[in-house]
């Protein structure tokens, strides 16, 4: 009965978003990006802090479910505890959207989340370019997880998509400083002579710096991933040669872009990816506040 | 027609050690064979080898003439065979019924019975007149009723051969009547009984024939209405003139005071006290209170009021650690759980009371601890392969024997002993008397704990009858008679705690 | 003595089921500070999301009773969910087939810890230890590293579905899985040994119990658990993560020793057990809703544990 | 045995040391199976890798022998390095106080983890789970879950310079600190009340051992070489982590336990630990070197962990 009503251009829809935390830089900036995307689609958007809690969250959502909201964009703190709050939704037929995170149960109608595979696939064509030719080597994350999967995955395409440049050697170090520090000494053993690196995440790549001391950044290219204030330190310093930064403001705004065709009783993808950002010495200073 | 069992050219070898040496063995139904032999002579490594604990390495074992092969407990049982040993083989944490049906629980659809096994093991207690409940822990219980349960263990199986290990070394003298009693009621159902005490009398009173090792090897195989000079003589290769060598010497001043000490519902104003060159002996039945006492002296227990005092200084907080730096020692009758430390070496557990007297700057003088220790070793006689060998690889009689030199060489000025020679060999027992009189002479004063009445009345200087926690009397060496004492340790019963 | 009449009335759990005492105050605590606390709707919220860990502590407390430690539970419990996860998802086999394959695929780990301890001489640390690494290995390989989905609905409704409108299935899964460890504790031969062998494990082999085959027996029922909790966690999530479990272990360990059990072997009840699971629950539960940092959360953590087994064992010493 | 007379030939630590043959059995084959494992630089490589494992492992072998266990010393080291980092990048104290504050925070942890197991009586297992807890999320706290850095050079030159140009420093530490534990469980009145509390704390207690003090002690000295492992790890990521040294304990307990040492106390050697980290970092470095895909490196490792120890304890029953 409800959704049909996207006669009056959604005027008096009001859509519930739930965010995680905004004690972090990068769901502040989601938020921002969904109160604008709102307010050029003139929609009230109602926004809820979950502080990081789970069971807020539920709470937050619960809320919305009884003010009757017409979508709900939810950032799971908890991919596994959020479900019991998606189903209560479901329940009561309002859709919901998951935003950067996904969710492990209930009917989500998407899952709007920056493109790992996209940025893995970026990470390994900077490496290339840098490298020009020869072995590289990867650091991947914790096996099994999403974001070590998807890049890993986009990496390899890259590296696919040529053969100047090619793995010599890919180990896991779990997303993890010191383990890529020892990896890497590891690696350096069995195949001295690489040229570049790539991490699925700065904390590894940090570690591989480490490593490498003064040959790192230099003679051995270095390419992380997450844009965290360490790695934005390696690339201004030149140990690091770059990174892959997300766009959370997108996320937000193409949350409830995509909120109001639901609404309005469009289909949407099941995942819609968002762009991320190359980081390098050059756009570094945007990166840095 | 063939004994009901036979052992022939039984050969055991450990580590650095030959256990047994081709020795023979047989037992026919209805008999009481006595294992006699002196501490490490072999003895338990023998019984151990028809109760599944152990297999030989030579030698077979015949069972109404029929090899029979016994490699684990279940056979031992399953060929009726049942073992007493003599480390206590009980489960702390389980109730005294469940251990003594441990492996045998009595079950219903499958599931253990609970109901029915507390009835028959209450039933079994009371026939052998052990007063525990079935479902007391047996962490809660004493070393004597300990060993009483132990007997009621193998007891609940109806064996053709029952196999004691010192079972009388912990049980004080009603104790022992009670359990002849029973071992004459299984005689009469033709059960063969393996028997091993170091009580010469004990032997004479329950025993047909006497089997005797030493060294491992098989010396003789005798009645036991043969005499004990004898007996000894095959024992240890020497003849023993004086069972009880006391040489009394003159008394000095006060050593150990302890003023009313009293802890509910365990002591009642305990006073006492040993003088230089003095050994003052303990007497009374189990649940007396003597540990318990011996205990709070040496600080292991708190008191509600009492005070210690150690060559003219009070010792203030009562630890163990204090009493030691006073120049107190303490061998208790638990061996393997307050005695020997397991896994450490013979040397180490002789070194342990006179660690902290040997370290200088946090460094432990380990040579000199060494040294020591090999020396100990030699002066007590100390049955093991060497120094390094591991203190639970030795005889429990030769574990004994390193309990008590790692308080010589701690130096200690007053001995507590509770229960000193249990399960020491006759000859071992006459050295330990003879290091007593040393000790008297070099000044020491000890304070013994005995329930093997004789010994108290052979060595002690005093003697001090406890009942009911409290001091029921003292007798002079002269006065004190067996009869004397009973009447006096039993006046306490009927107040008796616990 | 825990082993010795474990009655399940707050009287004797007092005395011998773990910190009641510990937990009841905790609840009183949260209950002061928290409106949302006590309500069925967190109650059973709670229950919920123990479930999983006090499954694998119940098969944790057999294998501590008998004085050993599993250090495996948690990746054997993620083994199970992808086998499962691959025979239903990848394979199209039958629920029943899967389940089976699943679950036995965890009783075996648990087997084989068994074999490595009897067979090999291996101490239960190291033993499990390989396990814990092994298993969670071959998840990965099973899995190519990738959750698999969809878990078939029957299951699904394990996890977030309901008996009598408001009691959470896997609440009541728990609770059948406590009976039957109270049941095997209790009252079954193997159960009596496990207390026995843990107790004193010569004592308990020279009284003729082969404590070989119960532990085998032990190990496997470990496993067997791990795998039933494995079940459940995918059932929960929709889907067969190769990464669950991860650490899980220290959890199952934890609720078994808050409990009140000896990592030396021979105490410990499935109640004491439920009681520590429910500890580590409601402080999680409570931090949330009175929705503390999650920095600070875990020096509460630390400290709450302490303070509530510390309630137990000083009354414990004061009964002396 | 072990306790008595640790010495260091091989002949020694064959019978002893734990499982030196599981240790050259499995370099042998990485030999055959990778030209770059045997070399001065690989193998000082190895060696740089493990020092943190091994010192945290050191400390921990006092704890085991003593019949106790410390599941903390991975979080406390991780707080030794924040409160290092947090004195020297942002408090900018003197290099000596930031030590001291750094290693003495270590130190008072495991002084409060032997004040919860003497005074208050918990369970070892229980007392430092709580401070694992705690000490991880007073490191958070400290740092505001952010890395802290710059590390001063004279530090980090610790985690990366090398002695006569090619004997890494980390290397040497280790080796000092190996130097001292040999010299501690041998030597020291304290050493030798580890081995006998393990051994049997009531025996040792009424041969007037002061079992509480030496407690005390004994996870104090744990919680010190948490604390220098601690430096020296963010000397080598020249940052301070606040997740390092996450799961790091297991590590630690399982290297002391490869050593030969039984987790119910009374037995373990310096040199033991020292081959069983040295087990686990070969491992580790060869699985690199072979290249090996993430998923089938962890069944490799459960399965070489358990064959390395099987050589030791199948020799020693051979033995008898
Ligand atoms: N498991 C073992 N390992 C090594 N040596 C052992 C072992 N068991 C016994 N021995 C050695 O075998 C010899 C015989 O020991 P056994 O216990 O049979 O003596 P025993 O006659 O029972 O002495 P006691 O009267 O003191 O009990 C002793 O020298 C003892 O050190
Ligand atoms: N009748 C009893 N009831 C309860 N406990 C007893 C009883 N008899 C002995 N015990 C226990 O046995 C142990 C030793 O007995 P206790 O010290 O009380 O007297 P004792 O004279 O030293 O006995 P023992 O002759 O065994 O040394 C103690 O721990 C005590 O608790
Ligand atoms: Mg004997
Ligand atoms: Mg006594």
């Amino acid at each position: 009965q409800r959704g049909g009503g996207g006669g009056d251009e959604g005027g008096g829809e009001r859509i519930g978003l739930s965010i995680s935390t905004l004690n972090n830089p990068f769901f502040v900036a989601l938020r921002d990006g969904a109160q604008k995307a709102a307010k050029d689609e003139g929609v009230e958007l109602l926004v809820s802090d979950a502080q990081n809690d789970a069971s807020q969250q539920q709470d937050d959502i619960q809320n919305y479910v009884t003010q009757q909201v017409s979508a709900i964009l939810v950032n799971p703190v908890d991919s596994e505890a959020i479900v019991p709050a998606i189903e209560s939704a479901n329940g009561a037929d309002i859709p919901v959207l998951a935003l950067d995170r996904g969710a492990e149960g209930g009917e989500v109608v998407t899952t709007i989340a920056s493109d790992n595979v996209q940025g893995g696939q970026m990470a390994g064509e900077e490496l290339v370019e840098l490298v020009g030719e020869g072995g590289v080597a990867q650091l991947e994350g914790i096996p099994g997880t999403d974001p070590a999967r998807d890049r890993g995955q986009g990496f390899e395409e890259a590296i696919n998509a040529q053969d100047a440049v090619e793995v010599v050697a890919s180990q896991t170090a779990n997303f993890d400083r010191n383990q890529g520090l020892n990896v890497t000494e590891n690696i350096l053993q069995s195949s001295p002579d690489v040229k570049g690196i790539f991490a699925q995440n700065d904390e590894m790549a940090l570690g591989a710096v480490q490593a490498l001391d003064e040959r790192a950044g230099s003679e051995v290219k270095i390419v992380g991933f997450d844009a965290v204030p360490d790695a934005l330190q390696a690339i201004q310093d030149g140990t690091m040669n770059a990174t892959i930064a997300q766009q959370p403001d997108q996320i937000g705004s193409l949350g409830v872009e995509n909120a109001m065709k639901v609404i309005d009783g469009e289909s949407v993808e099941e995942n819609i990816p968002v762009e991320v950002k190359l980081v390098t010495k050059e756009n570094v200073s945007e990166f840095t506040e | 027609m063939s004994p009901l069992l036979e052992m022939r050219g039984i050969t055991k070898r450990f580590p650095g050690v030959t256990a047994l040496d081709r020795v023979d063995f047989e037992l026919e139904g209805g008999e009481v064979h006595v294992l006699l032999g002196e501490n490490g002579a072999g003895k338990s490594t023998l019984i151990k080898m028809l109760s599944g604990a152990y297999r030989p390495d030579e030698g077979e074992i015949l069972l109404d003439g029929e090899p029979v092969r016994i490699a684990s407990a279940a056979d031992a049982q399953s060929l009726g065979i049942s073992t007493i040993y003599q480390e206590f083989n009980l489960v702390p944490e389980l109730t005294v019924a469940e251990n003594i049906f441990l492996g045998r629980q009595p079950r219903r659809f499958g599931l253990v019975d609970r109901r029915n096994m507390r009835a028959e093991a209450r039933e079994l207690l009371e026939r052998i007149r052990v007063l525990v409940e079935p479902d007391e822990t047996v962490s809660s219980l004493g070393v004597a009723q300990r060993q009483m349960v132990e007997i009621a263990k193998a007891l609940s199986v109806n064996a053709r051969i029952l196999i004691m290990d010192e079972p009388t070394a912990s049980l004080s003298g009603e104790e022992v009547e009670r359990l002849f009693e029973i071992v004459r009621g299984l005689k009469e159902q033709r059960v063969g009984i393996v028997f091993i005490s170091h009580h010469l009398d004990e032997v004479t009173e329950i025993g047909d024939r006497v089997t005797v090792l030493r060294d491992g090897r098989f010396v003789d195989r005798v009645p036991a209405t043969t005499d004990h000079a004898e007996l000894v003589r095959m024992m240890v290769g020497r003849p023993i003139e004086d069972q009880y060598p006391r040489r009394r010497s003159e008394s000095g001043e006060v050593l150990l005071e302890v003023k009313n000490l009293s802890r509910e519902g365990v002591l009642e104003d305990v006073a006492l006290s040993v003088r230089a060159g003095e050994v003052v002996g303990i007497a009374g039945i189990v649940g007396a209170g003597r540990t318990e006492l011996a205990r709070a002296i040496f600080g292991a227990d708190p008191v509600d009021s009492g005070e210690v005092w150690m060559e003219g200084h009070k010792i203030e907080r009562a630890t163990p650690r204090e009493a030691k730096r006073r120049g107190i020692g303490f061998i208790t009758e638990d061996r393997q759980g307050q005695g020997i430390v397991p896994p450490l070496s013979v040397a180490e557990n002789l070194g342990l009371a006179s660690l902290e007297a040997n370290t200088r700057v946090g460094l432990v003088d380990r040579r000199g601890q060494r040294r020591r220790a090999v020396e100990m070793i030699e002066d007590l006689a100390v049955r093991t392969p060497g120094p390094e060998q591991e203190i639970r690889y030795l005889s429990g009689g030769n574990q004994q024997k390193v309990v008590i030199g790692k308080w010589l060489l701690a130096d200690s000025r007053v001995l507590i002993m509770d229960e000193p020679t249990r399960g020491v060999d006759v000859g071992a027992k006459v050295e330990i008397y003879e290091l007593m009189n040393e000790l008297t002479q070099s000044g020491a004063g000890i304070l013994m704990i005995s329930s093997d009445l004789p010994e108290v009345l052979g060595m002690a200087d005093r003697v001090l009858v406890m009942g009911g926690g409290r001091i029921q009397g003292e007798l002079a060496a002269g006065e004190a008679t067996q009869e004397k004492v009973m009447a006096l340790a039993t006046r306490g019963t009927e107040t008796a705690v616990g | 003595m825990a082993s010795l009449t474990e009655r399940v009335n707050p009287r004797e759990l007092l005395s011998r089921g773990g910190p009641l005492g510990g937990l009841i105050a905790l609840c009183v605590v949260m209950t002061i500070l928290s409106p949302y606390f006590l309500t069925f709707n967190n109650l059973f919220n709670v229950g919920t999301q123990i479930a999983v860990i006090a499954i694998l502590a119940f098969g944790q407390t057999f294998v501590i009773v008998s004085g050993g430690i599993d250090l495996s539970v948690g990746s054997v419990l993620g083994l199970a969910g992808i086998v499962f996860g691959w025979a239903t998802a990848v394979a199209n086999l039958p629920l029943p087939v899967a389940l089976l394959l699943g679950i036995g695929s965890a009783a075996l780990a648990g087997l084989i810890n068994g074999a490595l301890i009897t067979l090999g001489n291996l101490p239960p640390f190291i033993a499990t230890l390989a396990m814990l690494s092994a298993a969670r290995g071959l998840a990965l390989v099973i899995s190519g590293g990738v959750p698999l989905n969809p878990i078939p609905g029957a299951i699904r409704t394990l996890g977030s579905g309901d008996l009598f409108g408001f009691v959470p299935l896997p609440v009541i899964l728990m609770i059948v899985m406590w009976a039957l460890t109270v049941g095997i504790l209790r009252s079954t031969y193997s159960g009596r040994c496990m207390y026995a062998i843990g107790g004193n494990e010569e004592a308990s082999r020279l009284s003729g119990i082969s404590v070989d085959r119960q532990k085998l027996l032990i190990y496997t029922l470990s496993g067997l658990f791990a795998g039933i909790a494995g079940i459940l966690l995918s059932a929960r999530l929709a889907s067969a993560q190769p990464q669950s479990g991860f650490t899980f272990e220290l959890d199952a360990i934890a609720a078994v020793v808050i409990g009140g059990a000896s990592l030396s072997g021979g105490t410990g009840t499935a109640s004491g057990t439920l009681i520590g699971a429910l500890i580590l629950g409601v402080l999680r539960n409570g931090l949330n809703l009175l929705n503390v940092s999650a920095f600070w959360q875990q020096v509460v953590i630390g400290v709450v544990i302490a303070l509530a087994v510390m309630t137990d064992t000083l009354r414990r010493r004061r009964k002396g």
